[in-house]
């Protein structure tokens, strides 16, 4: 699968489409000579339609904001985004009906982006995450109105300080921070780009652009502001550290290899370029900027993932944000993280794999263990499925260790279950609440199950996927993602596993036995009746996790043709 | 295509179960029959299968196959059929769950009035019919994962029905009845989790070595040589799976869950727990660890006989120590195990016979012991051995069956589990004498626990809190009157049951055996 | 006629059956019911007795099969009968003296509410014996060794409100079930020597295979009859099991299931034969237990302990000859029959005893009850002749041959031994049987107000809380109950005779046990004249003793001897302090163990997870800026390692 | 020069910025450190541009500071908020949630 749609942009050889390109040394080869002719670069609008669609809409929501009235926002916003991201859907979905994801799989917009099998899975993924998500964004039911305004879990004006009288005039005005969902357009957006990005600078881009609307929708929550501000600062200012040291990563790499291009970097690391420059000789024979700065990168996209030891901003950040968008973090963003990172070591770093494959054993195992273990002692439920996620972070990576085809595709399989138990679940916890809001301390959901069978149950059957119970989705991904490990020859790891499944386990049950076995508090939490969208959302989770575990071949079949990256 | 029987016999039970779970709150007693009705069901078409079963001698090892993909990429197939240890145990589980539910009548009756949504008691008969429909297919999976689906997944509504419908009876603890009964579930749970999870390993690498997980196509691939097993990746690989199942039938040491899980338990779910699901465990030794892995098998054989025999006598022990009617059961039922495990890795045609015999004769045993010392337990509101005395003064025909429960217990002769016992021990002597001669020691430690109970609970002065009690009810002699003629009939005339078994375990011998005879010659020729 | 076989088992199982299940309707008519089942099963053991006289010594063994019971492999337990001379000899003892002890308890039990459970359970007895006496292989009689073993439960634990009841039912089951082990090891060692378990099959291969085995087979049969039998070491069951009515002792615990050990031995003697080391084992088995039994049975002031320890010896007696092989197999039968008879008599007489002395059972308290019951006397004076080997009665004939077979028994030391012990044994009986006798109806009354039940629970509470308080009013039994003692008494009386007539018993038991006539090293004429002497001096010494002098109401001190004896010679205590206090603190150490060791275990594995999560979290300390140290601190180990990958 | 100085020196500016991150309690000193860290990077990729001869590095570099700039107005907004509702800029200060 050679490049085969590529283009330079500034060409200054009058090369206009080689795959000779390469060996030049980049997308953007230094000018040596007056310029006689701009090529403009060729854009294939249709191949990124999903991810121009949820950006067009984004950008479009920053507009209504700006024009439409206010009491019209919310409406005109979520079928906005309904609309873009059901559009954009539909267009992976076409683009995978044009088999793009398989046989015609290829490079788009001069080899920024992949248009290929992972990529369009991973898209069609997070676009159905995110409009399950904007459902529970848009959610005002929950909370009771406020001066008789339905208000959502947001704030209604972030700018106000918490418990203000400026708060309270927005609140009696009925303020309501629609924002949101061009922010939440925009992280799509972005993260669509992410497990498509074919190049470094993509990469590095999309990851903020995903990242910085996050940064803002966790400072929103309309109850506990001061929890809620703390976790976006702490997560914006880990996470810019983060990209630092992944951009310090990709001018290493960059240094090492004269090109950000994927291909380029794997052609470099196989030695099998053609076109050596003598400046390339010389940084190619510095395996230190090579590894130093793979590992940099892995280290990027390990925090996004929420891998130990750069999971600690998890935990804070998912209780603080608001619970919608902690959802769709866990779900949206480990998805699109998970991507990029199958993408990196499968397409750029291969020929590194005994390199980096014994560092992965030992965070995939670390994470496993960890996220586990310090989960059995949480008290918030939100904390505890944040430490869950980090122990699902640490299957899923011994998932991408496993260096097969069967690797990819168990992963894909894995996000796909992974993310909509997630949502659901999160949705779930945002119907428990109390005068405080959501009542998220454990010790609250104690007897459950007698006040709200139905509620806890489907609690019951995420908490159950979670820890991998058969006929759930949680196992057959579980056990896709173990049997690609075993294939691939990692069998200790999943021992390590199957061990840290087994502590895992001991904490889903533990608030199963709350839920079911204790008896109710009188002043317990009540469960709110929410409006058909968290009913859609929590639906469709429900269903997705029981399809996947009981008929999952369809689905298996869908990632095992995606499972093979373009290069 | 045929009928497919025996996914009918799982089907019947689940749609039994979501039936029941809809029952609105106010029409209990309509979930009770419905339960019940489907339960009956379920046996009728049991029936069926053990008729259509064909025990003649050219007859196929597994019959009444069904066969669908399922989830190709895994490997995984839909797979059914049924060998006579898989019809006699199918037997026992539909036989049982009637009886179970009828005992547990009013286990689940709620406390509480007024709440409209809680509906404790279709809950509680929609768990056991669940439990009954992934039990029977577990019984019938010839597909490796198929079964690790099921033994794993009735692990929850086991769990729910453990913690959430427990004893209400005095324990003779301080400690909170509530806490100890959540305690007890997640125990049981854990412990089997993690079994579970390891043979989740094994089975993962099961698929990386053979590339399949149907029994039929292991077994043709073993015949041609095809499968390339390493020898000590079949013994890893048997490890995980025989840990799995000796958490679940349970051997010593991993068997202090079931005490608990017995003790908290109702007594119908305690017989559930201990006549159904665990025979899961010991029937998945016979089918898969032998089946599967023949070689690694005969290597654990000694360390495996050992633990039985550790767990024969420590379990009757244990059950002597006992304070609380229902765990002195529980640590009979681990002796009980003990025997059966031991049975099946003696590798005789009369071990695993009687192995498989026991499990049904165990299960008819311990659930006629067990119901009646439920009825016992609700009478007088605690579970404490002390708490009781001369109760065969006021309710004679309950201590009458009490009396026949204990002395099935303690395999008496013309009672079903002496034969399966004796076998067992014949089985194992003609290959192992001292551990054979060990374990009869067994015959001596169940008379001394069935008949410390019995004469505890049951003989002596009158005490002023049992002087009163009233006998059995119609409903209880129901349950019990049917599983005592069981109890003699089969002690009496097991012949059915054993011309259903043999060429079954025949089979089982000769994977581990090939075409040679298993058994060892007797030193004189027979004439 | 061979059919009718399976009628002997059928008629009392269906009368157990009805009883039992029948519920209270058959209060009124149960005992009857019992009754006729019992006599309709000695009915066709008449029948099926004539049918055999009337054929060739050889060829008087009946068979009938009835199925095919555990086929499992080459282990096939079928459920089939043989009926020859040995099985006849007992069919005959147990529906008989069965029969009259039904008829007996009639009147015995009549105040009991629970009288139509013990018909139940005594049917069922009978159908138990008659399995095992009749059963055609080993597993099949284990069948009915277990199931005497259940009756005899039942059944000494029949008045269950006792403590003291249900403690000794329990101990007799638990005793026996040690007995079983080894008729259970027996059965799997046939099987694996042999590959059968029927009698005719391994009786008839025994030459094929080594001493060794066969006495190793031999040995745990020997184990089982000690168990059923109440042979040392297993013998302690047998006293305590007189808590039960008196009608069971008789039968039971007298005449018919403990003598299943001497069946047993006999049974098998093809193997005992080729096993001498087994053979020499059950002689001194016997003969431990012949001194043993009376020795207890001069101590004790109980007099159904007192018979219980005689027969406990009388069964040594048997078991010392069953021992002896080809010589004593004949005698043991004889002896076991007479035994039966009389001790069976004894018993009842003692039942009868009790009955007119508000069941009171310590002879010190009797006295002068002849006057008072003449019948009972007389059966009962019957009976003791007859044990003691007074000249003329059953008792002599069966035991002189034993003795003479004793002294006949191998060479060098081994007759003087044997034959003395049994010489010894008979002087020791005709003493204790004397001071029963003496004790019981002879010297001045010595009768004690009985004893408020309520305050001190008596042996046997029966139907009499209306007589605390009083004085026992002695009277004679009604007719059902002295019948049967009269029948038993003639049968005492006369039966040695007439087995001894032609050695008619001796031939009619050849076919099945083979007969050689006993050489002893002393001449027989020498061997009958020192028993009589032996006898006389035992009485002599009872006289003096008991007769002469008066009898105190409470028990002497006595000697250290008699202070054992009376505690069954120490042997409980040492049951108590090694078995039961040693059992207890085994099962305390291992609940102890099981909850802190086994599930210790894994709790503590809980806990320590628990315990490293909690330090674990700590690390989780809400600073942004150490969460950045983590992440540092984390890519400088991933570069680290990514580096020395590479180096190694 | 040698172009590995210019490396040098980035590392060195790279690590400057990461221990300011570690040791400054000011959220704004703590932001200002990693735009540093970031403007080190952006001299790395200059100067691999140089040594490589072609352009990827310095656009790199152009897209890095525009990244920058975005993540000052998001990363001043919610510390100014912060500030606000604490009357504390103090990233220690923010230590609500934890264990």
């Amino acid at each position: 699968m050679s490049a085969t749609a590529v283009h330079s942009l500034w060409t200054t050889d009058g090369l206009s489409a080689s795959d000779g390109l390469w060996a030049h040394g980049g997308l953007w080869a230094a000018a040596a000579e007056p310029v006689a002719k701009i090529d403009s670069p060729q854009i294939e609008y249709s191949l990124i339609a999903p991810t121009l669609i949820v950006i067009g809409a984004a950008v479009l929501g920053i507009l209504v904001e700006a024009f439409v009235p206010r009491r019209s926002r919310y409406y005109v916003q979520l079928f906005l985004s309904v609309v873009a991201l059901v559009s954009a859907f539909a267009a992976v979905v076409a683009l995978a009906a044009d088999g793009r994801g398989t046989t015609e799989s290829g490079i788009a917009a001069m080899g920024a982006l992949a248009v290929d099998g992972p990529a369009l899975f991973l898209q069609g993924t997070i676009l159905l995450a995110g409009l399950v998500s904007v459902f529970t964004f848009a959610e005002r039911r929950l909370d009771p109105e406020a001066h008789g305004n339905r208000v959502d879990s947001f704030a209604a004006q972030a700018a106000s300080v918490p418990g203000s009288e400026s708060e309270q005039a927005a609140v009696k005005a009925g303020f309501t921070t629609t924002e949101v969902f061009p922010l939440a357009l925009f992280a799509i957006g972005g993260m669509l780009v992410f497990p498509a990005a074919n190049d470094l600078l993509t990469l590095f881009i999309a990851l903020e652009v995903f990242s910085l609307p996050l940064y803002l929708l966790c400072a929103l929550a309309r109850r506990k502001r001061l929890m809620s501000q703390e976790a976006a600062v702490k997560y914006f200012l880990l996470g810019a550290f983060s990209s630092a040291f992944l951009l310090f990563g990709i001018a290493l790499l960059y240094g090492y290899a004269g090109t950000v291009s994927y291909a380029g970097i794997a052609d470099v690391v196989d030695g099998t370029v053609q076109n050596v420059t003598p400046a390339l000789a010389g940084t190619m024979g510095n395996d230190a900027l090579l590894l130093v700065g793979a590992a940099l990168i892995l280290m990027g996209l390990l925090f996004k993932v929420g891998a130990v030891p750069f999971h600690m901003w998890t935990p804070d950040v998912y209780q603080g944000a608001p619970t919608p968008v902690t959802g769709f973090m866990a779900a949206a963003t480990k998805v699109a993280a998970f991507g990029a990172l199958l993408r990196l070591l499968y397409v750029v770093l291969p020929g590194l794999r005994w390199d980096w494959r014994p560092v992965m054993w030992g965070v995939a195992i670390v994470t496993m263990l960890l996220g586990a273990i310090v989960a059995i002692t949480q008290t918030d439920i939100k904390r505890l499925l944040a430490y869950s996620s980090i122990a699902h972070a640490g299957f899923i990576l011994a998932g991408v260790i496993a260096t097969t085809p069967d690797g990819i595709s168990s992963v894909l399989f894995y996000l796909l279950a992974y993310s909509f138990v997630t949502i659901g679940a999160f949705a779930v916890v945002t119907l428990v609440r109390d005068a405080g809001g959501e009542a998220t301390h454990l010790s609250k959901w104690a007897g459950l199950g007698r006040r709200s069978p139905l509620v806890a149950a489907v609690f019951a059957v995420f908490l159950l996927a979670f820890a991998g119970i058969p006929l759930t989705s949680g196992f057959a991904g579980k056990f896709a993602v173990f049997k690609a490990a075993a294939e691939g020859g990692a069998g200790a790891l999943v021992v390590v596993g199957v061990i840290s499944s087994a502590i895992a386990a001991f904490f889903y049950i533990r608030v199963i036995v709350l839920m079911f076995f204790s008896e109710p508090k009188p002043e317990g939490p009540t469960v709110a009746v929410p409006s058909p969208l968290t009913m859609t959302a929590i639906g469709v989770g429900v269903a997705v996790t029981l399809v996947l575990g009981l008929a999952p071949q369809y689905f298996l079949d869908l990632a095992n043709q995606a499972g093979v990256f373009v290069r | 295509m045929s009928f497919p029987l025996l996914t009918a016999t799982a089907v019947v039970p689940a749609v039994g179960a979501i039936a029941t779970a809809a029952v609105p709150a106010a029409k209990r007693t309509a979930a009770k029959w419905l339960a019940l009705f489907f339960s009956l069901a379920t046996l009728a078409l049991a029936a069926v299968v053990a008729v259509r079963f064909n025990t003649g001698s050219g007859a196929d090892r597994y019959q009444l196959t069904e066969s669908h993909s399922w989830i190709a990429d895994f490997g995984v197939r839909y797979e059914l059929g049924v060998d006579g240890i898989g019809v006699a145990l199918i037997g026992l589980t539909a036989l049982l769950i009637p009886f179970i539910i009828v005992a547990g009548w009013h286990d689940a009756d709620p406390q509480e009035t007024g709440n409209t949504r809680w509906r404790p008691t279709q809950g509680f008969f929609a768990l056991i019919l669940m439990v009954e429909a992934m039990v029977i297919l577990s019984f019938e999976a010839t597909d490796v994962f198929l079964f690790y689906i099921l033994f794993e997944a009735m692990l929850i509504p086991m769990y729910f029905l453990i913690g959430g419908f427990g004893d209400r009876a005095h324990s003779g603890s301080d400690q909170n009845a509530a806490a100890q009964r959540s305690y007890a579930a997640v125990k049981f749970l854990l412990y089997n989790l993690v079994g579970g999870l390891i043979m989740l390993a094994a089975v993962i690498g099961l698929y990386v070595v053979a590339g399949t997980f149907s029994l039929t196509e292991i077994a043709e691939m073993r015949a041609s040589g095809e499968l390339n097993m390493a020898t000590n990746t079949e013994r890893l690989l048997f490890l995980g799976f025989f840990f799995a199942f000796a958490v679940k039938a349970p051997l010593w040491p991993l068997h202090t869950w079931l005490p608990n899980a017995m003790g908290e338990a109702t007594a119908p779910v305690a017989v559930l727990i201990t006549a159904v699901v665990d025979k899961v465990g010991t029937f998945a030794m016979l089918r898969f660890c032998l089946g599967l892995f023949p070689g690694a098998s005969e290597w654990a054989t000694p360390v495996i006989l050992v633990l039985a025999l550790v767990s024969i006598v420590y379990g009757a022990l244990l059950a002597v120590g006992q304070r609380d009617i229902k765990r002195l059961v529980a640590y009979a039922s681990i002796s009980h195990f003990g025997f059966i495990i031991m049975g099946i890795f003696a590798m005789t045609t009369q071990g695993q016979s009687g192995a498989t015999l026991y499990m049904v004769n165990h299960g008819i045993s311990t659930a006629a012991l067990m119901l009646v010392a439920g009825f016992l337990i609700s009478r007088r509101g605690s579970r404490l051995i002390a708490d009781y005395g001369g109760v065969q003064k006021a309710a004679p025909i309950l201590a009458g069956t009490f009396l026949i429960g204990s002395l099935a217990t303690l395999s008496l002769p013309g009672l079903a589990p002496f034969v399966s016992e004796f076998l067992v021990l014949v089985g194992t002597f003609a290959r192992y004498p001292v551990i054979g001669i060990i374990a009869t020691f067994g015959i001596v430690l169940g008379a001394l626990y069935s008949l410390v109970l019995y004469q505890r609970t049951m003989t002596g002065p009158v005490k002023v809190e049992t002087a009163k009690m009233p006998d059995l009810k119609l409903r209880e002699l129901l349950v019990v009157g049917p599983l005592i003629v069981l109890l003699v009939f089969l002690g009496v005339y097991p012949k059915p049951l054993t011309d259903v078994v043999d060429p079954a375990v025949g089979h089982t011998l000769s994977d581990v055996y090939g075409d040679e005879n298993p058994d060892p010659e007797p030193e004189v020729a027979a004439k | 006629m061979e059919n009718l076989i399976a009628l002997l088992v059928a008629a009392p199982l269906l009368g157990a059956v009805i009883l039992l299940c029948g519920g209270r309707r058959l209060d009124r008519t149960g005992h009857w019911l019992g009754t006729l089942l019992a006599l309709g099963s000695f009915v066709v053991a008449a029948l099926l007795f004539t049918d055999m006289l009337g054929r060739d010594g050889e060829d008087r063994a009946m068979h009938q099969h009835l199925f095919s019971w555990i086929p499992v492999g080459g282990f096939q337990a079928d459920i089939a009968f043989q009926l020859d001379q040995l099985s006849m000899t007992f069919v005959l003892l147990i529906t008989g003296v069965g029969s009259l002890i039904h008829i007996y308890s009639i009147g015995y039990m009549e105040h009991d509410e629970r009288r139509r459970r013990f018909f139940g359970y005594l049917n069922l007895f009978l159908a138990a014996m008659l399995i095992l006496v009749i059963a055609d292989n080993y597993l099949l009689l284990y069948v009915g060794w277990e199931g005497v073993g259940l009756a005899s439960y039942l059944l000494i634990g029949f008045w269950q409100h006792k403590p003291s009841a249900a403690t000794a039912a329990k101990k007799a089951f638990l005793v026996n079930r040690v007995g079983d082990m080894g008729l259970s090891i027996a059965i799997m060692l046939m099987f694996t020597t042999f590959g059968t378990f029927a009698f005719g099959d391994v009786l008839a291969a025994t030459g094929e295979t080594s001493e060794g085995k066969l006495t190793a087979i031999g040995l745990m049969l020997l184990l089982a009859a000690c168990g059923k039998s109440a042979q040392v070491p297993l013998q302690s069951w047998l006293g305590d099991a007189m808590e039960g009515p008196t009608p069971v002792s008789a039968l039971i615990h007298a005449a018919t299931m403990v003598t299943a050990g001497v069946y047993l031995i006999t049974r098998s003697g093809a193997i005992f034969n080729a096993a001498p080391d087994a053979q020499l084992a059950v002689v001194i088995v016997g003969a431990v237990t012949l001194l043993f039994g009376a020795i207890v049975g001069c101590a004790k002031d109980d007099i159904k302990k007192a018979l219980a320890g005689s027969t406990m010896s009388q069964i040594g007696y048997m078991v010392l000859a069953a021992g002896l092989g080809p010589i004593g197999y004949a005698f043991a039968i004889m002896h076991l029959v007479t035994h039966g008879f009389f001790k069976a008599g004894l018993f009842l007489g003692a039942g009868s005893v009790m009955h007119g002395m508000n069941d009171e059972v310590d002879m010190r308290k009797y006295g002068g009850l002849r006057k008072y019951m003449p019948v009972t006397f007389v059966t009962f004076g019957l009976g003791y002749l007859a044990i003691i080997g007074f000249p003329g009665l059953s008792g002599f004939w069966s035991k002189d041959k034993i003795i003479e077979a004793a002294f006949a028994y191998g060479d060098g030391v081994r007759p003087w031994i044997f034959g003395g012990v049994a010489l010894l044994g008979a002087g020791i009986t005709a003493f204790y049987m004397t001071r029963v006798m003496l004790m019981t109806f002879f010297g001045e009354k010595r009768w004690q107000p009985t004893p408020d039940p309520h305050k001190e629970p008596s042996a046997e509470p029966a139907a009499d809380d209306a007589h605390a308080g009083e004085m026992p009013h002695p009277h004679e039994s009604p007719k059902s109950m002295t019948i049967p003692m009269i029948v038993l008494a003639f049968g005492s009386v006369f039966a040695g005779g007439l087995f001894s007539l032609n050695e008619s018993f001796v031939h009619w038991l050849e076919p099945v046990t083979a007969f050689e006539h006993p050489h002893p090293v002393i001449s027989v004429p020498a061997i009958t004249a020192s028993t009589m002497v032996v006898l006389a001096i035992g009485v002599a010494i009872a006289w003096f003793m008991y007769g002469k002098r008066p009898v105190p109401v409470t028990a002497p001190r006595g000697s250290v001897l008699t202070r054992a004896a009376r505690r069954d010679l120490l042997q409980d205590d040492f049951n108590h302090v090694v078995l039961v206090r040693g059992g207890e603190h085994l099962t305390r150490s291992l609940v102890y163990v099981d909850h802190t060791l086994v599930d210790g275990v894994v709790n503590g594995t809980a806990a320590s997870f628990g315990g490293l999560s909690g330090r674990m979290r700590k690390l989780q300390n809400g600073f942004a800026r150490s969460y950045a140290v983590s992440m540092l601190g984390g890519t400088a180990v991933l570069v680290a390692a990514t580096l020395l990958m590479r180096a190694v | 020069m040698n172009p590995v100085n210019y490396l040098y020196l980035a590392s060195l500016l790279f690590a400057i910025g990461a221990t300011g991150v570690l040791i400054r309690r000011n959220a704004i000193v703590v932001f200002m450190c990693i735009e540093l860290m970031l403007n080190a990077c952006n001299l790395a990729l200059v100067a691999f541009s140089r040594m490589h001869g072609n352009l990827d590095g310095q656009i790199i570099a152009f897209f890095t500071m525009v990244v920058a700039a975005a993540e000052v107005v998001v990363g001043l907004a919610i510390i100014v908020s912060l500030f606000r509702s604490r009357h504390s800029a103090s990233v220690d200060d923010a230590s609500l949630m934890k264990l």
